[in-house]
């Protein structure tokens, strides 16, 4: 099965809820194993929080174009943004082994898209924004499961 | 995201529902600031009827526990009835050595 | 009747299920008198699974409570979880006044 | 529907589950509420347990004849024993309202049996010997519950 589905959303938190249950439903969809679709729903909520919070910082009525692009050995997640530019794939991992009083409390979210997606890459388009393309190989295992 | 508090002898136990994201977040880091405001630094969080959890949700916790830990008499953050998913994350945010986590709540509530 | 007891910080905890009638209820004392023997004399007592319980058992109950109270540090004997006619037979027998009983596992290891 | 089922077990604790697992099964065949039907559990469980720690004491070898009689109005245990004479039907009620140094542990038996049957009646047969019957009624609501 091959199809793409693309909506749009204006880029508040209250809209992650909206986001999730569109991906979610787009990757059951697609006959991802219940893992892959738990990792895909996590990276989505990171991404798009980001875009959220930090691309659109001091930005008003800022949209996230969320697009899903399933074929027979991946499912695709490409999310468009307006706002400030920033290249998320550049960002380093966090600090995993420093004590409690160490350790920071944030800087998870990029980590996390890196370890759940199988790829994640990023494009600036002048004039159009940034572009977040992150993909989820289909394993044999998730499609035999998605009989 | 919906909550309940219960105040008991040994520690407050919060028990949290639903979706936890950045913009459910702050009720639970408000809960949380409620109950250490109230004195109380021994909590168990009962996690299992958490549908979803990203970092936003994980952040809370580390600062929780922080503060927690921070006390004169110390006090701690006990996670209690995790389910998989948010123990892979827990896991995956190199988070299971600063939390004690307890299968069964009744374990959670004795042990603190 | 079968029982598992877990140690825990707070009391030791002692689940029964079953029959506990005038064949079992010296299992049922065995369970209290070893933990009490072992210092804890805070128990919380787990009733959920019984499936019968007569006045054999009632007894045991009543002893292992006073034996508890008696401490110098007094412990208590609290029931949880009872189930409907546990509670009629507690009603039944006037016991009512002389236990604490918590609907929540959770709650009467917390508040012990 | 009205039928019998008489039974002897030898008077042992350990043949108080099978006591009680033929009063339930006939109880249940006479339609008897579930509420009824633990209160003639109850009841049996205490009427045995007594014949077989008191009547019995010093005595090896004996017996109960459990007979249950159902028909449209009651339920009627009847259980024989040939140990030590003693009517139950005498023993004063407990002291229910001591404090908890005070209370007695025991002696709640006899008491549950008159609390949770409609009638208690005993009798000594010379030659024969005990005969203690307990009779619960079927209310209106027993009945319903029954179909
Ligand atoms: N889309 C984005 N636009 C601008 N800055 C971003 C974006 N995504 C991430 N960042 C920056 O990268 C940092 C790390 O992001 P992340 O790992 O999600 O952690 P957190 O958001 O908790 O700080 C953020 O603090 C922010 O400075
Ligand atoms: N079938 C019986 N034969 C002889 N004595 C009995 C019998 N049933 C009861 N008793 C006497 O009556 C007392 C009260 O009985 P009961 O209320 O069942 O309490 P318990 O058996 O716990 O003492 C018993 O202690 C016993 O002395």
């Amino acid at each position: 099965m091959s199809f793409k589905k693309v909506v749009v959303f204006p880029a508040k938190l209250e809209n992650l809820a909206a986001i999730d249950a569109l991906i979610k439903s787009t990757a059951e969809l697609a006959g991802l194993d219940a893992r892959s679709i738990y990792a895909i729903r996590v990276a989505t909520e990171e991404a798009c929080s980001n875009i959220i919070r930090h691309a659109y910082q001091g930005i008003e009525d800022g949209t996230i174009e969320c697009g899903c692009y399933s074929n027979m050995d991946s499912f695709t997640l490409v999310f468009r943004d307006s706002g400030h530019v920033f290249d998320l794939t550049g960002v380093p991992s966090p600090d995993l082994d420093s004590c409690l009083e160490d350790r920071k409390a944030g800087g998870l979210g990029v980590y996390f898209i890196k370890q759940l997606m199988d790829e994640v890459s990023f494009e600036h388009i002048p004039g159009t924004g940034n572009v977040l393309t992150l993909v989820k190989y289909l394993t044999p295992d998730s499609e035999k499961s998605s009989t | 995201m919906e909550y309940i508090v219960e105040k008991l002898k040994h520690c407050d136990l919060l028990s949290i529902s639903g979706r936890i994201d950045s913009q459910s977040a702050p009720e639970l880091s408000e809960a949380l600031d409620k109950i250490m405001e109230s004195g109380q630094h021994k909590i168990v969080l009962d996690m299992s009827e958490i549908e979803f959890i990203s970092s936003a949700g994980l952040r809370i916790l580390i600062n929780a526990q922080k503060k927690c830990k921070q006390q004169l008499v110390a006090g701690e953050l006990v996670l209690a009835a995790v389910p998989e998913r948010v123990h892979e994350a827990l896991d995956m945010a190199g988070f299971l050595p600063l939390f004690t986590i307890e299968d069964e709540l009744t374990h959670a509530v004795g042990n603190i």
